[in-house]
């Protein structure tokens, strides 16, 4: 005699639902719900078990969580802001002030402020954690370098993305910022060993050929600028990011998950 | 690393033999160390060479050949244009710059006050240059003497072009109070 | 054994395949910076850096031998080395002085660093003493504090300050030494300074006058992938922020790299140097830095157009001047059109265009003489009629009224003029409408005749009554011939003999004015030319022909003058008949684009051959657009036929329809323009290989209808400049010329002379006097050969030149005279018209077109007083007493003592016409205003002894003897004071009736040496 | 109250600031035994217990909540891009006393002879991912998402005027994240502060692992086998880094001055900012000469220190002082730890030297844009 079974567990149980999700129905016993986990391209990002304090908020923090899903956030709010924003000198302040005046749910654009800095904090906490509880220890060390590099390109995002709105605040915080780049040690035009790199009358490190130049695309602040920077905080740094952040997460499932006392 | 770690698999044994076509000519070759050598560091230096290449492309792709930047160096004409003694306003307005010849030779002037930026006016019966805004004084020199501004004015790179001509680059501001008015382009012996 | 490798292939083998192919991306690499590197505009750099160099050198050598032949030169060398050796004897001396500054530099350092620190203390306590004044922390401990540091700021300073001056007086002392050595250097460097900056030039650009590390340099800055940092061989380019390149949707501003492989366009120097090196012509006018069109600010594709961004011959989109330059180009450097770039370079020949971008309403007829050719033919010729084109509005129909058509000419002159114009007028602007291209087959040839039957039909038809006053006799041809020559009728026509001008010029137009004033005969009737000329406007309100205040007698001497000779040739032409079959075509035509069949059959069997004739008439006028020149009763409300010409060139080419001609026009718009002013009807024909034409399929009023001008190779040049100026860039108002009220007065006044062809008879600022050589030949024939080529006698019986008129006249006086023109120069048989048909308001337009042109912004002159008994004005009778005025001038009714031949005007005009400043500048110097007049410069006794002044001038002249200007003034206000009647026309007619001018036959030194 | 912000402002003072921290810093996380002794008999170790926790919590809330009133202090903090700073402010201090009170815990624990918190019985002790983890996981999305909303939906974020190249606000900001090392830019150089210091904190941070070669405390807070480890972690990470962001952020005002979090940045206050070089010091005070015309001879004292500094020092302190440390590191480790170490502690030593002697570089030489 045939169980009256509900709407959603026939759903569950049939073609379209199992065909999609490996394993299908309602994971109930210890297998299934160990299929879910390997069964599913996201998910399996976990082992299919953890030791218990791993689950602990209060050991993790969920900070590494929190800022891989501040990066979704980011990437999100960032794919429809460019719907909106163009990075010229001429757009880029006025469409700026579209998105608060008129675009619909133009708060993306404060999600995606907010959230920038968020992330920088919630990477600074992810990697203090790790240090107190020591684990950059082998066989991990490798993955804490990863981890600083991913330290290093988030600050890099969110500092090109300083500049995109193209005010007062953006421009000086760049110039402040990117003018350290002119006393980079034999590749910045004031910086130390530059003027040896010359021959007779000819200066090779200059202030269109040294490293700044090479990042703002310019002498001083401009539209080469704004392109460059936009692109290099939508495409380039992302791109980046994204193939050590993968390294990352693989080498914590090959290091052995999380880490545990010994 | 803890025994407890590792992994527990078990090696299944491939159960027919691998294929074999090459099996053999790989066992009978002898691999001479020196032919090793020589075929793959050679593909590997072309390689690293090759790669090297792209990475100077893209270092190269940076920098273009043309900038369109607002034009911050021009030509004020020959030193024979000004007279010792005065002050020259005649590129006050287009580039903000005093260019000024004493008996030694000519030096450029930044037309910004260094308290608030404003722009000071050259008065001939004082000479001086006196700011509106806030009252700040400076000497013919740039040196500041009275009023609220807390440094001398800043002069701009001035040298000679291949024609003769006085060339004064904006983008290289000299400060007197770092020591800088003694550099040879700050100031173009005539 | 088995293979617990599980290999495949050979390890080895794909190390060899790993080494190949990495080895072959390595060359690929190679090749792609190889391919970068290579520029094609790097070569024309490298060339004219070379050109560079040796035109340096040559420059080098040159100021070399100038300084070694320079005698002070050599003296200086010889001072500079005494100066040396004086100085080096004097070295021990200089060492004391010199370590003594040294020490002193070291006290002047630490003590200066001891009051820095001072004064930044003191600075700070000041700062905390005007807070604690704010009510922020305590003021008298802050007061104390500062009071404190300011005293420790102030010494210190007063201690620098008195090391700092034992500075200076070492210095001096040093600078005393060593001053006859600089004094030396100075004078040499000052007087070699032209060569010392060749020399350094050269070592910048010549590698052999380089030092070894910047021959390396030179080398290292232009090698690949380093040659961004400062390359010699670089892309140069203006950018101009406010002219734009149109990119549809929006503008760009331009980007001009031209002058990347023209390198030296800027420079002086590069004149004679093959293209692309040359120097731009005139860089006063174009691309100096001081001239009205600097590079930094017009670039190069303003004017040239093409495709500024481009950096090589093709993709910069030059363009050749003509076919077979296009074939040297493709040969020489595979040149062919860019594809894809709506705006190729003008070729030069049409370069002129683009001046009509900003100068439309003042066209700068010197300096771009093709386009002022090209503007006078789009007014002559009446384009504006058909084709809208802005700017025109306001300019009359440049054809005869035909209203009244029937009383000056008969229906048959009327056929065949319409049928072939340029039979009976070679010259004329009237363009041929039949026989062309399109209607040369029979068909449409027996079509033609009735077409021209209609409209002859009609205009007569509507001709209305002008009722024609009687001659007092038949006049005298002869007589009316002298009349014709003298009068002035020359500025505006051509008459029997002369021969049309081989190179066109607006000038040489200025005489086409009017019609020919030739075989006037076989056109109309003698009555008709003595009522028309007698009072033009009465035949036609809205002529141009002005007044001449003929007498009667001269009008009928005239007109028997210009009825007296026929064209025979024209007069043999045969008028063919009627043919209504014919006719029934073309009417059912008409009526068939609007109604249906039986209604057609219907209105045409209800037709009379008359109403026939008159409805083709008024709908073929409608047809060619007869009434965009004429006026033409019924048609007063119509509308121009035409494509509308404003922006013509910066229509797409592709709107252009090459139809069958795309393979033998080259694709540009110029050409296509030229194709179209040149053969208007081709477009209907299909080329065939042997050079015939066959026809398009087309309905007759489908055809194409713009007429054919006759316009020669010069003249299609000077309209397609035009025409491809026609475009609808933006220019931002910092790059027009200023619109100021001068500016806008002389665009409105030049429109006015020109619509009524003044400069036809004066010249104004070098331009215009086109009736000179006829006022030459006609002295000829009244004196001889001599007289006629002596220019100042020709000047003398001219119109006068009006160079300065705006300074020269006053304007009261000068509307009066063009309301009502009187005799000034009492010897001209040229007469100033009146042109009635100006309105008040035009010839203020005139006015203030000369007051403003010279400068003069008051629209009323104060009256210029004078007081007859100052020494100031007895002074000017003694001067104008010594220099015999009388001789040339009336005073009043007073006649000159001399022949007529050098009268002058009359002086008692003086004070009424001129303006008392431009007179004192006129005797400064009167060659300088009116270069070959025959006024001599007054003569003052300035250069004498006061002593002969005072006995042979008097007293009056002794005082005011120091300055020449007062003298000047004196005679000026003596003038002023000069009475009597104004009008001495019958005088002058007497004399001449008895006297004659008194041509002083053969002898050549007439003139200035007497005075 | 007026009193109160007066006490605030001159203690924050950098001098002041700077050396209360430094002092205090070693004894609330000692790095040794002797320091852990102190630490304990000052009984700092109450910061990490949950008392603490809510008085410096409360005490913190109270601050701002005072400071609020406050219109110089107000217009600072609530400046939109400071806000995240003042929460970094609690989120560090939280989590830091997180840390410390698990690692306290645990080290009691240890004491004890029993498993710290985290031990686990393998592979008794796992837990499933699905649905513990994934679940805890989607709940603290949804709140932190939830949270993100808030945020931006009640503090707009900052647009100020449009761009201007020609007129630079006073002061000129970095990014706050930056602004740690634009503190350093008074002190150092450029090329040090902006380009060799910053890269030596990512090397150094990634060399971490590589440097701590004490196989204790992987998987677990504690302090007690790791003091000296974590004790330097948290001098870099809470002095040399977010100390200096909340300087650089709250307490510089125009022209880079110093200001009180209750003061008013008044763009005209000077400061005596006159220093000298050492070479200055040497020739014109010592020896009351000229500067040498030589580059060289000029700034062959400083050469002379920075050389001993950096080659001289480590050698040193490796037979000496560290000598257990170097013995424990092997060679290559302990070269690379102690010049990382030495150099980062270049910046409190030029730190001193300036407020001390005016002392502005020790070797100078503006020609090459060479100055340490």
């Amino acid at each position: 005699m045939a169980e009256k079974k509900g709407l959603l567990k026939r759903l569950a149980e049939g073609q379209i639902w199992t065909s999609i999700f490996r394993g299908g129905g309602v994971p109930q016993s210890r297998r299934q719900r160990m299929m879910v986990v390997l069964n599913s391209v996201f998910l399996h990002l976990h082992p299919v078990r953890l030791p218990k304090h791993a689950v602990k908020l209060k050991f993790t923090w969920c900070m590494g969580g929190l800022s891989f899903f501040l990066f979704l956030i980011e990437t999100i709010s960032g794919i429809l802001l460019m719907f909106y924003y163009r990075p010229t000198i001429e757009y880029a302040y006025p469409d700026i002030i579209d998105l608060a005046e008129q675009v619909p749910f133009g708060i993306m654009r404060e999600v995606h402020r907010w959230g920038a800095h968020a992330m920088v904090i919630t990477v600074w906490l992810h990697m203090f954690r790790v240090f107190m509880t020591g684990s950059y220890k082998p066989p991990r060390e490798f993955n804490w370098s990863i981890g600083v590099i991913l330290l290093l390109l988030t600050l890099l995002l969110s500092f090109t993305g300083y500049l995109l709105p193209w005010d007062q605040l953006a421009i000086w915080a760049i110039t402040v910022g990117s003018n350290m780049a002119r006393a980079t040690p034999f590749l910045g035009h004031e910086g130390p060993g530059a003027a040896l790199l010359a021959i007779g009358d000819i200066n090779f490190v200059t202030v269109a050929s040294d490293v700044r130049f090479a990042l703002i695309g310019g002498r001083f602040l401009g539209e080469a600028t704004l392109l460059r920077f936009y692109v290099l905080h939508c495409i380039g740094l992302p791109f980046i990011i994204m193939i050590f952040m993968s390294v990352h997460f693989w080498r914590i499932r090959k290091d052995g998950g999380i880490s545990t006392p010994v | 690393m803890p025994d407890a770690n590792k992994k527990k698999t078990a090696t299944i044994k491939p159960v027919s033999p691998p294929p074999a076509a090459l099996s053999q000519a790989d066992d009978n070759t002898q691999v001479t160390r020196r032919s090793f050598f020589s075929w793959l560091s050679l593909g590997w230096l072309a390689f690293v060479a090759a790669t090297g290449g792209f990475f100077t492309m893209m270092l190269r792709f940076f920098f273009p050949n043309v900038l369109f930047e607002p034009v911050q160096t021009f030509r004020a004409g020959y030193p024979e244009d000004y007279e010792a003694g005065e002050v020259d306003l005649r590129w006050k307005a287009k580039y903000a710059t005093w260019i000024i010849r004493n008996d030694e030779g000519i030096y450029a002037l930044s037309t910004t006050c260094t308290h608030l930026g404003c722009t000071p006016n050259w008065l001939v019966a004082e000479q001086k240059f006196k700011c509106p805004c806030h009252g700040s004084g400076f000497r013919k020199t740039g040196i500041n003497f009275e009023g609220p501004a807390p440094r001398p004015l800043e002069r701009f790179r001035i040298v000679l072009a291949d024609d003769g001509q006085i060339v004064i680059d904006k983008t290289k501001k000299y400060q007197q109070e770092k020591g800088q008015w003694g550099d040879p382009e700050a100031f173009l012996k005539v | 054994m088995i293979n617990q490798q599980e290999r495949y292939y050979n390890i080895l083998k794909l190390n060899k395949w790993f080494a190949i192919s990495s080895i072959l991306f390595t060359l690929i690499w190679v090749l792609t910076f190889a391919n970068d590197f290579n520029r094609p505009w790097k070569k024309y750099q490298i060339q004219f850096r070379q050109m560079e160099i040796e035109k340096t050198r040559a420059d080098i050598a040159t100021a070399n031998q100038n300084l070694e032949s320079d005698e002070t030169f050599t003296a200086l060398k010889v001072q500079l080395e005494a100066a040396q050796n004086k100085v080096e004897s004097r070295q021990d001396e200089i060492k004391i002085i010199q370590k003594n500054i040294q020490k002193l530099e070291a006290n002047v350092y630490a003590k200066n660093q001891i009051y820095q620190f001072a004064k930044a203390d003191m600075d700070v306590a000041k700062y905390n003493y005007e807070e604690a004044q704010h009510g922020l922390g305590n003021l008298n401990s802050a007061k104390k504090e500062f009071d404190n540091l300011s005293l420790q700021a102030a010494s210190g300073k007063i201690e620098v300050e008195t090391v700092e001056r034992k500075i200076e007086i070492a210095n001096n002392e040093l600078k005393g030494i060593r001053q006859s050595l600089k004094e030396a250097n100075d004078a040499i460097g000052s007087i070699s300074r032209e060569k010392d900056l060749l020399a350094r030039k050269l070592t910048k650009i010549d590698p052999e006058a380089m030092s070894f590390s910047n021959k390396l340099a030179n080398i290292v800055r232009d090698v690949p992938v380093l040659d961004f940092i400062d390359p010699y061989y670089k892309v140069k380019q203006v950018v101009i922020k406010d002219i734009e390149d149109d990119m549809i949707y929006m503008g760009v501003p331009k980007v001009d790299r031209c002058m990347t492989c023209h390198m030296g366009i800027d420079q002086k120097g590069f004149e004679d140097a093959p293209q692309p090196y040359s120097t731009h012509p005139n860089l006063e006018l174009y691309l100096g830095t001081n001239s009205p069109h600097p590079m930094n600010e017009y670039g190069c594709t303003s004017c040239h157009a093409g495709r500024g961004r481009g950096t090589d011959f093709i993709s910069s989109a030059h363009s050749p001047d003509n076919e077979e330059m296009a074939i040297r180009w493709a040969g020489e450097l595979n040149w062919h059109r860019l594809h894809h770039w709506d705006t190729p370079m003008l070729p030069m020949k049409y370069v002129e265009a683009s001046c009509l971008k900003c100068h439309a309403g003042s066209i700068p007829v010197k300096e771009s003489p093709n386009l002022a050719l090209g503007m006078t033919i789009v007014e002559k010729g009446g384009c504006f009629g058909c084709h809208q084109i802005d700017g025109f509005e306001s300019t009359p129909k440049p054809g005869p009224g035909l209203r009244k058509i029937a009383t000056k000419t008969t229906k048959e002159f009327a056929f065949k003029w319409i049928y072939e114009p340029r039979s009976f007028r070679e010259n004329t602007w009237m363009p041929h409408f039949f026989k062309q291209m399109n209607s040369q087959d029979s068909e449409s040839l027996i079509r033609t005749d009735q077409e021209i039957h209609a409209i002859v039909t009609y205009l007569f038809n509507r001709s209305t009554e002008f009722k024609m006053e009687r001659m007092p006799n038949k006049g005298n041809a002869d007589n009316g011939r002298m009349l014709v020559n003298s009068l002035g009728c020359l500025g505006c026509h051509l008459t029997e003999g002369e021969e049309l001008a081989e190179v066109k010029s607006v000038n040489s137009i200025r005489r086409e004015h009017g019609p020919n004033l030739i075989k006037l005969g076989s056109k109309t009737n003698q009555r008709w030319i003595y009522n028309w000329i007698s009072d033009p406007q009465r035949y036609h309100p809205a002529t141009k022909m002005p007044n001449l205040r003929l007498s009667k007698q001269e009008a009928a001497d005239i007109s028997s003058y210009l009825i007296s000779q026929r064209d025979s040739n024209f007069d043999k032409q045969i008028v063919p008949a009627v043919d209504e079959i014919e006719l029934d075509k073309i009417v059912t035509d008409f009526l068939g684009s609007t109604l249906r069949k039986e209604e057609v059959k219907a209105r045409l069997a209800g037709m009379n051959l008359d109403q026939k004739l008159n409805y083709t008439g008024g709908k073929l006028i409608r047809q060619y657009g007869c009434y965009s020149c004429h006026d033409i009763g019924g048609f007063e409300d119509a509308k121009p036929i035409g494509t509308p010409l404003t922006t013509e060139a910066s229509k797409l080419i592709s709107k252009l329809d090459f139809g069958y001609f795309h393979d033998k026009l080259p694709h540009t718009k110029w050409d296509w323009f030229r194709q179209k002013v040149d053969s208007p009807r081709s477009f209907d024909m299909i080329p065939q290989e042997d050079y015939t034409y066959k026809m398009k399929v087309k309905n007759p009023l489908e055809k194409l209808r713009m007429p054919h001008f006759g316009l020669n190779e010069q003249e299609l040049d000077a309209i397609v400049t035009v025409i491809m100026g026609w475009v609808k860039d933006e220019i931002p108002s910092t790059k027009l010329p200023v619109s100021d009220a001068r500016n806008l007065a002389i665009a409105a006044g030049e429109k006015l002379i020109t619509q009524y062809n003044c400069q036809g008879c004066h010249s104004i600022d070098g331009d215009g006097a086109a009736i000179l050589p006829t006022v030459a030949s006609w002295l000829e024939e009244i004196a001889d050969e001599t007289t006629a080529e002596d220019n100042s006698l020709v000047l003398s019986f001219a119109p006068p030149m009006l160079d300065t008129e705006g300074k020269k006249v006053q304007p009261d006086w000068l509307f009066k005279f063009f309301k009502n023109p009187t005799m000034i120069r009492p010897n001209l048989q040229v007469r100033m018209p009146s042109f009635t048909m100006i309105s008040d308001n035009d010839w203020n337009t005139i006015i203030k077109y000369f007051q403003l042109k010279d400068g003069q912004t008051n629209p009323y002159e104060n009256p210029h007083s004078i007081a007859k008994n100052s020494t100031t004005y007895r002074a000017g009778e003694v001067i104008q007493d010594m220099g015999a005025c009388n001789n040339c001038h009336f005073y009043g009714d007073q006649k000159p003592k001399q022949a007529a031949l050098s009268w002058g005007p009359n002086l008692a005009l003086t004070k009424e016409r001129l303006r008392p400043e431009w007179v004192v500048d006129w005797f400064r110097d009167p060659q300088m205003i009116m270069p070959g007049t025959k006024m001599p410069a007054p003569y003052i006794p300035t250069d004498e002894p006061l002593a002969s002044v005072r006995e042979t001038w008097g007293n009056d002249v002794a005082k005011l003897h120091s300055d020449p200007e007062k003298l000047l003034e004196a005679l000026r206000d003596y003038n002023w004071g000069i009475s009597g009647p104004i009008d001495v026309s019958a005088i002058v007619k007497a004399h001449l009736a008895s006297e004659g001018y008194g041509f002083v036959i053969e002898d050549d030194d007439w003139g200035d040496d007497d005075w | 109250m007026e009193g109160f912000k007066h006490l605030i402002d001159s203690l924050t003072k950098p001098t002041i600031l700077v050396t209360f921290t430094f002092i205090i810093f070693f004894f609330l996380f000692p790095p040794s035994d002797w320091f852990d002794k102190w630490h304990r008999r000052l009984r700092f170790n109450a910061l990490w217990g949950k008392k603490a926790l809510l008085i410096i919590n409360v005490l913190l809330v109270a601050f701002f909540i005072f400071g609020l009133g406050d219109p110089d202090f107000r217009a600072i903090v609530l400046k939109p891009d400071n806000v995240p700073i003042s929460g970094l402010i609690f989120l560090v201090f939280f989590f830091t006393w997180l840390s410390m009170n698990q690692a306290y815990k645990n080290d009691e624990l240890v004491e004890a002879g029993k498993p710290v918190d985290e031990h686990y019985d393998a592979p008794n002790d796992k837990v499933l991912v699905w649905p513990d983890l994934v679940y805890v996981e989607f709940i603290c999305l949804i709140l932190f998402s939830a949270f993100m909303m808030v945020w931006s939906i009640g503090l707009a974020a900052p647009l100020e005027e449009p761009a201007n190249p020609s007129e630079s606000p006073n002061p000129s900001k970095a990014p706050w994240y930056f602004l740690g090392l634009q503190e350093m830019l008074v002190y150092f150089d450029p090329w040090m502060a902006g380009v060799v210091l910053p890269s030596l904190i990512i090397v150094g941070l990634m060399a971490i692992p590589y440097m701590d070669n004490n196989p204790e405390g992987s998987g677990y807070y504690s302090y007690k086998d790791r003091k000296l480890s974590i004790a330097m972690f948290m001098f870099g990470w809470l002095v040399l880094w977010v100390l200096l962001i909340v300087i650089g952020t709250f307490l510089r005002g125009p022209n880079w001055n110093f200001f009180g979090p209750f003061e008013y940045w008044d763009s005209h206050k000077l400061e005596a900012l006159t220093n000298v070089n050492l070479s200055e010091f040497i020739y014109v005070k010592l020896f009351n000469t000229g500067l040498p015309g030589n580059i060289l001879l000029r700034e062959i004292w400083g050469l002379l220190i920075i050389l001993g500094y950096f080659m001289i020092l480590p050698p040193l302190l490796a037979k000496t002082w560290l000598k257990d440390m170097y013995l424990k590191m092997g060679v290559a480790r302990y070269s690379v730890f102690i010049v990382l170490i030495i150099t980062a502690l270049t910046l409190p030593i030029k730190m001193y030297l300036r407020w001390m002697f005016n002392l502005k570089y020790i070797i100078a030489i503006p020609e090459y844009f060479f100055n340490f």
